[in-house]
């Protein structure tokens, strides 16, 4: 049915996923603490539900999707919320932001099911469309973008392929994999959703075809249900499939243009874990409270699969699959390729977290970076396409504009170009390097272009103020010269040095009185000034209130 | 006012050399000094002219309009080369006949257009005569330096062919090296100017640059003593 | 304004006038001078191929005109120079291109003794390799003093080759085109004056314009 | 030799002529390079580089009478920028004018602020806002991190804080190069 | 636990570097460098000693003086092939101050004043040979009959003294030693107005012309081809640059063969005499002075392909590879800036 494409670059690579395939998915112990992240996803942050010391129900939702792009978070488990505030959080930065610290009771209580509690088949798109959003259920794959924006962002029934990713294709991750092995049952039902939702014409499970028990589950799976409409396609194992436009290649032989989406050609994709999700929050009425988490490596004791709550700390995880053996050298969340870093084991788990990698010290040795010889093995591997020595060399050189030129935003970081450097230069680093920088010059600029006019307002208005000025002085000197020529012709009495202070007396009388003197350029303000303005306005008032009762 | 032409003579025979720092003239530059003898005629030549354009051009700095400047400094500058041309014609043929071409090519030279523009087109007449002087003697100065150099390793010998300049009593005036030298084409040929004129370049950052190190050293000690004190 | 227009234009005409004037003054001056040495040059490449004792005319007017010739390699009208003494004929000095050198076209001056013997061979203009087949340049080595006083019959036809043809002179180390050419220049030069002897002592014998 | 004379003189006549007239005919008002460079400071309207705020400095700029490394808030990346709209070397930043430094944005300490409303009058952004005898804030949105503020205050209630790393705004570094890497040209 | 976390993805790197690949290439050169060396004797070797140990000199000399890391960077081998490939091309017989001028200026004007290793705009091996090329024409000649046809062939002595003391063997001139090569001697012949089919009447040349293109030469083009498919399948080179500089220069080679045999020399005869296929597999392919996108290195080896014919017909040259190559790397840049290839997605659009 699908005649299979291939896209340009990419590698072979040994799989290492046999380590963590052993054993069948084990559930993860309940920490006594959980640190759930409010930010585990593309977009903005959610708003807070909860104040410190609230009693939690599991699956509660403990901070609500804002408008645009967001995703809600929920609480992994009952217990008691011990702490709202910074703590370090698993991100390249190693920087801390906003979590929600929740002691567990033990009790792991759900929360009131919902009112809606019917067939799927009988709700709406948009009721559909409302659980997942509800659910906080984001892309699995590693992107973590909210799913209910993905669907709803395509114009209804313009998708001719659902296509669900069990590719897999980064080393060591095998997730996925024991996911489809023991759950496709489950999977298939989400997927049914996925398609009632967005109408899809074809739906395809792609798996790469080093994942053969995976495959025959899916397939018995939809045998059993006598499901026809939804086919898997075993695809040749090789990195980077998995990322969505290298997949849409593979089985439909077409490009996603750049800068443009695959809805764009009438095709989406979808995680297999984040179908199963789906799946959790249509049928059994439970949010994305907890994901599938492969801990894996050359360091670690007995690799397998759990099912972790959200904010469950790594170490506990490490100690659960056996501890680590004694090389151990370096964390990695996500996979070698792609995955970054972690600078230590005691962060939470989020959605994102698809793998724990532990590695050896051997491997996590810098080699020293030679020059470039543009041999051009990169280019070579690009599955974008792009030519990673020269995007190096500009970015290197801080010449943003040409590194822009020649793609750089097409990048997907897939490390392929890196790992086949013969002068270990540490290539990926520089395109984000520059992919930041350029974003920040971006923004700068802005700022810089809003200065600009502010700038040049306040020039005018000091302008038109002193203009105004003149003209008041003007006017008063011309009425003083007016009234001298009446004194004179009065020849007063009054003395003139006592009108001089009763004058001042009376001008600094009339200011007293005009203390609430309106504020300064409040014209042109900005929503977010003005609330700021509002606030600053408060605190005001709880100075002066402050004040009064001292 | 002497301070000013120690400046004017420091800009034009070092930090703001020509052929060094202005990278003016390249192209007699590199097309004629394969010996020093070229390189003296031709920048003999090219200093004799640059005074005398700075000269002319600013005693009639006042009188000009500026937008016939330039047209005006083109033609003066242009009868000075034809006149120095048929001078040398008349009096040193064989230094002629073997710069050739290059000698009406002064006229192109933009150090002298630009010396006439940002230099005598404000200035008077005697600091005008000694910036031109200076300039074209830091030209020269290149040029005779780049020449010897390109024939000591070219051929071997220094100071051949005098005699088209100076006559025949200078015949015996070639100084050969080393006996048997092969001679050391890539001197004499076009890429050993280059390589050359890069060399000199390159000689001269690196004297700046020892100067300014020098300099910031010779500086610590001041500081240090005035926060002693 | 139309009358800063025509400051302007009478400023610069102004400029023309004296450097023209100037320029044409210093070109008067210096003719005279400029065509001597222009004589002088000619003279002094012309001397240099015959001892001064053999001659006592002055070579540089002495010039003939030779209609093109494919032995002279040329293809356009020629000079020659005849030498003179006590008017007698004595030797001609001939213009002449070898066409087939490494680089294109060599230049020679060729001057041959009214008896068919070579006074002197010089190089005028040549693009040979520089250190390889310069050496015919007489600045650079002395080869081409090798032809002097050779003759068609000091040597044979076979004779008038380079050695790796078989035949009298030397070619030099890594460069056989360039001195081929130039012996085959000057070979031909003999025959072309062997041809031509009669008419060209002829010539001599009535007053020739030098202009010509 | 008369008529190359006269040739000479009348092209001479003719071309100055075509020359005083096209010199009144094509005037050019206006400079809009000064518009690209004012375009490629950063705004801060901070001063630091001895002129009363970016656009002079543009003028300065354009005019030939300023270098181009007199502007540390904009640091490399403007040195850079500007060297390449100019045609001209990029220059080391002049440390007379001040250090590069991150980017900061002014913070009032509300609790000692007695409101005097002259650190209002020095902002050359508006970003501060607030009356007479009444507290003053920092719409740290707007503020360009220009220090203009500090200096009038009288309470010294000012302070320049770093602009807070957040991951959001996070950078990635560039890779400790190897000695081989080349300089930014 | 606390972990050093300063890197970031992807955190798998092959274990070679740049040394193994030059090693590779090194490797590749010796059934090349064996055939020379049958061919011409010990000249070869005496270049490839002067040759590698100068390079290493300098190379060690310059990173000193720049105040850089010299032990790793000598490690790169990157010197030693640029010192290889260089001492292959020069004459055997060439003296020693010969390979060391062009080795010096190889490293030193090709590829340190350029920054080093990676920046160098041109093939620094070319560079030093053109450098003696134009300097030295004359001990460029310096070639001798491979060793099949030679009568006079030199043994270690005597190759050591004429190598190191310019000193020829009791008896012999320079012109009984050295002799032209074949594209020398065909360029002759043909300028002196014989035809190609003659050649066979001409005693000398007839012997230098062997089977196909030059007795010696053929089997020393077919060892360094061999050695360029061994580095081909080994991924080490590009083949798209050996495939453009072949191609070109059989079709040129091909067209003007076909409109006069008598004045234009056989495809195969080109392509299998001089230095082709080291030019081919080993220079062409220094991947630092070359063209870098797909399309650009077809072009660029085709490029080169092209002047190659050019100078050895109609130049003044018997052999145009450095030259050409040379050309070439000049152009790389603007080719790349004119190949680069359509990101993924950007194919439709323009």
């Amino acid at each position: 049915m699908f005649q299979l494409s291939h896209f340009k670059g990419g590698l072979v690579l040994d799989g290492h996923k046999k380590i963590s395939t052993s054993s069948a998915i084990k559930p993860a112990i309940l920490p006594a603490r959980l640190t759930v992240p409010l930010q585990q996803h593309i977009g903005h942050t959610p708003e807070l539900l909860v104040q410190l010391g609230d009693q939690v129900l599991k699956g509660q939702c403990i901070a609500k999707a804002t408008d645009g792009i967001s995703a809600s978070i929920h609480a992994p488990s009952s217990g008691r919320v011990s702490a709202i505030d910074e703590q370090a959080v698993a991100h390249p930065s190693g920087l801390k932001a906003l979590c929600v610290t929740i002691e567990t009771d033990g009790k792991e209580q759900w929360c009131e099911p919902s009112a809606l509690k019917q067939n799927y088949r009988d709700s709406s798109n948009q009721q559909l469309l409302n659980i997942i959003s509800d659910a906080g259920i984001v892309g699995l794959g590693g992107a973590t973008f909210p799913t209910a924006i993905k669907l709803q962002s395509c114009e209804p029934a313009t998708i001719n392929t659902l296509i669900i990713n069990g590719a897999e294709c980064e080393p060591y991750i095998s997730c996925d994999d024991m996911l489809m092995r023991e759950r496709a049952k489950d999977i298939v039902l989400g997927i049914q959703i996925l398609q009632q939702v967005l109408a899809a014409k074809q739906t395809v499970i792609v798996v790469e075809d080093n994942k053969p028990q995976a495959i025959q589950s899916l397939q018995q799976a939809l045998q059993k249900q006598a499901i026809d409409n939804i086919d898997v396609i075993t695809i040749p194992t090789r990195y980077p499939t998995g990322g969505e436009k290298q997949l849409i290649k593979v089985v439909t032989g077409k490009e996603v243009p750049a800068n443009g989406l695959p809805a764009d050609i009438g095709i989406l994709c979808q995680n297999v874990a984040t179908a199963y999700s789906v799946y959790r929050a249509v049928y059994l009425d439970q949010p994305l409270i907890s994901r599938i988490v492969t801990v894996t490596g050359d360091a670690i004791n007995e690799p397998a699969n759990f099912e972790v709550l959200i904010g469950t700390p790594m170490n506990e995880l490490i100690a659960q699959a056996g501890g680590y053996t004694a090389n151990i050298g370096g964390l990695v969340m996500g996979g070698p390729m792609m995955g970054f870093s972690l600078p230590n084991d005691t962060l939470p788990v989020t959605k994102a977290c698809n793998c724990l990698l532990t590695r050896v010290t051997e491997d996590t040795r810098q080699i020293p970076a030679q020059a470039c010889i543009r041999c051009g093995e990169c280019a070579e591997v690009c599955p974008a396409n792009l030519l990673p020595q020269q995007l190096y060399w500009y970015s290197s050189s801080k010449n943003f504009d040409r590194a822009q030129d020649l793609h750089l935003f097409d990048c997907i970081e897939c490390g392929c170009c890196s790992a086949v450097c013969p002068s270990h230069i540490p290539l990926v680093q520089y395109y984000r390097f520059a992919k930041t920088e350029i974003w920040a010059q971006e923004k700068e600029r802005k700022k810089s272009d809003n200065a600009r006019q502010r700038h040049e307002f306040r020039e005018a208005r000091i302008a038109r103020e002193k203009a105004e000025r003149d003209e008041k002085l003007r006017l008063k000197k011309e009425l003083l010269a007016k009234k001298k020529i009446e004194e004179e012709g009065q020849q007063a009495a009054v003395d003139p040095k006592k009108a001089v202070i009763e004058a001042a007396l009376a001008r600094v009388k009339a200011k007293k009185d005009n203390t609430t003197e309106k504020p300064k350029n409040t014209d042109n303000l900005t929503p977010q000034q003005q609330q700021k303005i509002a606030e600053a306005d408060q605190r005001r008032q709880q100075k002066d209130n402050k004040d009064e009762a001292t | 006012m002497s301070a000013d032409y120690q400046k004017i003579s420091q800009d034009g025979l070092w930090t703001n050399n020509v052929a060094l720092v202005q990278l003016l003239g390249l192209c007699p530059l590199l097309a004629v000094t394969g010996t020093f003898i070229n390189g003296l005629g031709l920048g003999l030549a090219t200093l004799l002219t640059l005074i005398l354009s700075n000269a002319s051009v600013s005693a009639i700095r006042h009188w000009v309009r500026p937008e016939i400047r330039i047209p005006v400094f083109v033609l003066i500058i242009a009868s000075i080369v034809t006149i120095i041309e048929m001078l040398m014609h008349a009096w040193v043929p064989g230094l002629y006949n073997i710069l050739g071409i290059f000698i009406p090519l002064i006229v192109t030279n933009c150090s002298i257009i630009a010396r006439a523009e940002s230099f005598a087109a404000k200035n008077p007449v005697l600091p005008s005569v000694i910036d031109g002087f200076m300039m074209g003697a830091g030209f020269l100065l290149v040029l005779v330096v780049l020449g010897g150099l390109r024939e000591l390793i070219g051929f071997g010998t220094l100071l051949d062919h005098s005699y088209l300049m100076f006559g025949e009593t200078a015949r015996s005036w070639t100084l050969s090296f080393a006996d048997g030298y092969r001679g050391f084409l890539l001197a004499v040929l076009p890429p050993g100017a280059f390589i050359g004129l890069g060399l000199l370049i390159a000689g001269k950052n690196y004297i700046e640059l020892r100067k300014t190190k020098h300099q910031t050293v010779k500086l610590q000690p001041v500081i240090e003593n005035s926060s002693t004190a | 304004m139309n009358r800063q227009v025509l400051i302007t234009a009478l400023v610069l005409t102004l400029f023309a006038a004296i450097g023209g004037g100037l320029v044409s003054y210093t070109e008067q001056s210096t003719a005279s001078q400029i065509r001597v040495n222009d004589k002088m040059m000619l003279l002094h490449s012309l001397k240099s191929l015959l001892p001064a004792q053999r001659y006592d005319n002055d070579l540089a007017s002495s010039a003939i005109s030779i209609a093109p010739h494919q032995l002279l390699g040329t293809t356009k009208t020629s000079r020659a120079y005849s030498a003179t003494k006590n008017t007698d004929t004595v030797a001609f000095i001939f213009n002449v291109i070898a066409n087939n050198g490494y680089n294109g076209k060599i230049y020679l001056l060729i001057g041959v003794y009214t008896d068919g013997s070579i006074a002197g061979v010089r190089v005028v203009r040549h693009k040979e390799t520089p250190g390889l087949g310069d050496a015919i340049d007489e600045n650079r080595s002395s080869w081409i003093l090798n032809f002097n006083q050779h003759s068609l019959s000091s040597l044979t036809e076979k004779q008038w080759k380079v050695k790796r043809d078989g035949g009298y002179f030397d070619q030099f180390t890594g460069a056989t085109i360039t001195p081929r050419a130039v012996v085959n220049a000057v070979h031909n030069t003999l025959l072309y004056y062997q041809q031509h002897k009669a008419v060209l002592l002829q010539a001599t014998t009535k007053p020739v314009s030098p202009k010509e | 030799m008369i008529t190359a004379l006269l040739i000479l003189s009348i092209l001479a006549a003719v071309f100055g002529l075509i020359l005083g007239y096209s010199s009144i005919r094509f005037k050019v008002e206006g400079d809009p390079i000064v518009d690209q460079i004012d375009a490629i400071l950063p705004q801060t309207q901070c001063g630091q580089c001895t002129y009363p705020g970016c656009r002079p400095y543009a003028t300065a700029i354009a005019n030939g009478e300023a270098p181009i490394n007199q502007c540390p808030p904009g640091g490399e990346a403007t040195i850079l920028q500007l060297a390449d709209l100019l045609g001209v070397e990029p220059l080391e930043l002049n440390p007379e004018n001040g250090e590069e430094s991150g980017p900061t944005v002014a913070l009032i300490d509300e609790e000692n602020c007695i409101g005097c409303t002259l650190c209002i009058q020095a902002c050359p952004v508006d970003a501060i806002f607030g009356a007479a005898k009444q507290m003053h804030t920092i719409i740290s949105d707007e503020c360009t991190g220009c220090d203009l503020c500090l200096p009038p205050c009288p309470v010294d209630c000012i302070d320049m804080v770093p602009v807070k790393s957040e991951t959001t705004n996070w950078k990635w570094s560039m890779p400790v190069s190897n000695d081989s890497t080349p300089k930014a040209k | 636990m606390q972990f050093n976390s300063a890197t970031s993805s992807p955190h798998m790197m092959r274990d070679d570097g740049i040394s193994q690949l030059m090693l590779q290439l090194l490797f590749a050169l010796t059934p090349g460098a064996i055939a020379m060396f049958y061919f011409f004797g010990w000249g070869v070797v005496f270049n490839l000693i002067v040759a590698i140990s100068t390079a290493l000199i300098a190379e060690a000399a310059v990173l000193r003086l720049r105040q850089r890391e010299i032990k790793n960077t000598l490690l790169d081998l990157s010197a030693v092939v640029t010192a290889c490939l260089l001492a292959l091309a020069l004459p055997p017989l060439a003296p020693w101050w010969l390979t060391l001028v062009a080795t010096l200026f190889a490293i030193l004007l090709g590829k340190h004043l350029y920054g080093g290793l990676g920046f160098n705009p041109f093939n620094p091996a070319m560079v030093g040979y053109v450098v003696v090329m134009i300097s030295f024409p004359r001990e460029m000649t310096f070639w001798l009959l491979p060793s099949t046809i030679n009568p006079a062939a030199l043994g270690f002595i005597d190759s050591f003294n004429l190598t190191f003391f310019s000193q020829l063997p009791a008896a012999m001139s320079w012109d009984s030693i050295s002799s032209a090569t074949l594209l020398d001697g065909i360029k002759n012949h043909l300028s002196q107005g014989h035809l190609l089919s003659s050649i066979d009447t001409n005693q000398q040349l007839g012997n230098l012309f062997g089977k196909l293109a030059g007795n010696g030469w053929e089997w020393i083009n077919l060892c360094y081809l061999a050695g360029g498919l061994w580095l081909f399948k080994n991924r080490i080179i590009d083949w798209r640059i050996p495939l453009g500089l072949i191609s070109s220069l059989s079709l040129l080679s091909l067209l003007f063969y076909l409109i006069d045999s008598e004045q234009y020399l056989s495809p195969s005869t080109h392509l299998l005499s001089g230095g082709i296929m080291l030019a081919a597999f080993f220079i062409a392919t220094d991947p630092v002075s070359a063209s870098t996108t797909p399309r650009g290195r077809i072009i660029f080896g085709a490029g080169i392909g092209v002047f190659i014919y050019i100078i050895r017909q109609w130049g003044g040259y018997p052999d145009g590879i450095a030259f050409a190559v040379l050309l070439m790397n000049m152009a790389a840049p603007l080719i790349d800036y004119y190949t680069v290839p359509a990101a993924f997605g950007k194919r439709d659009q323009s």
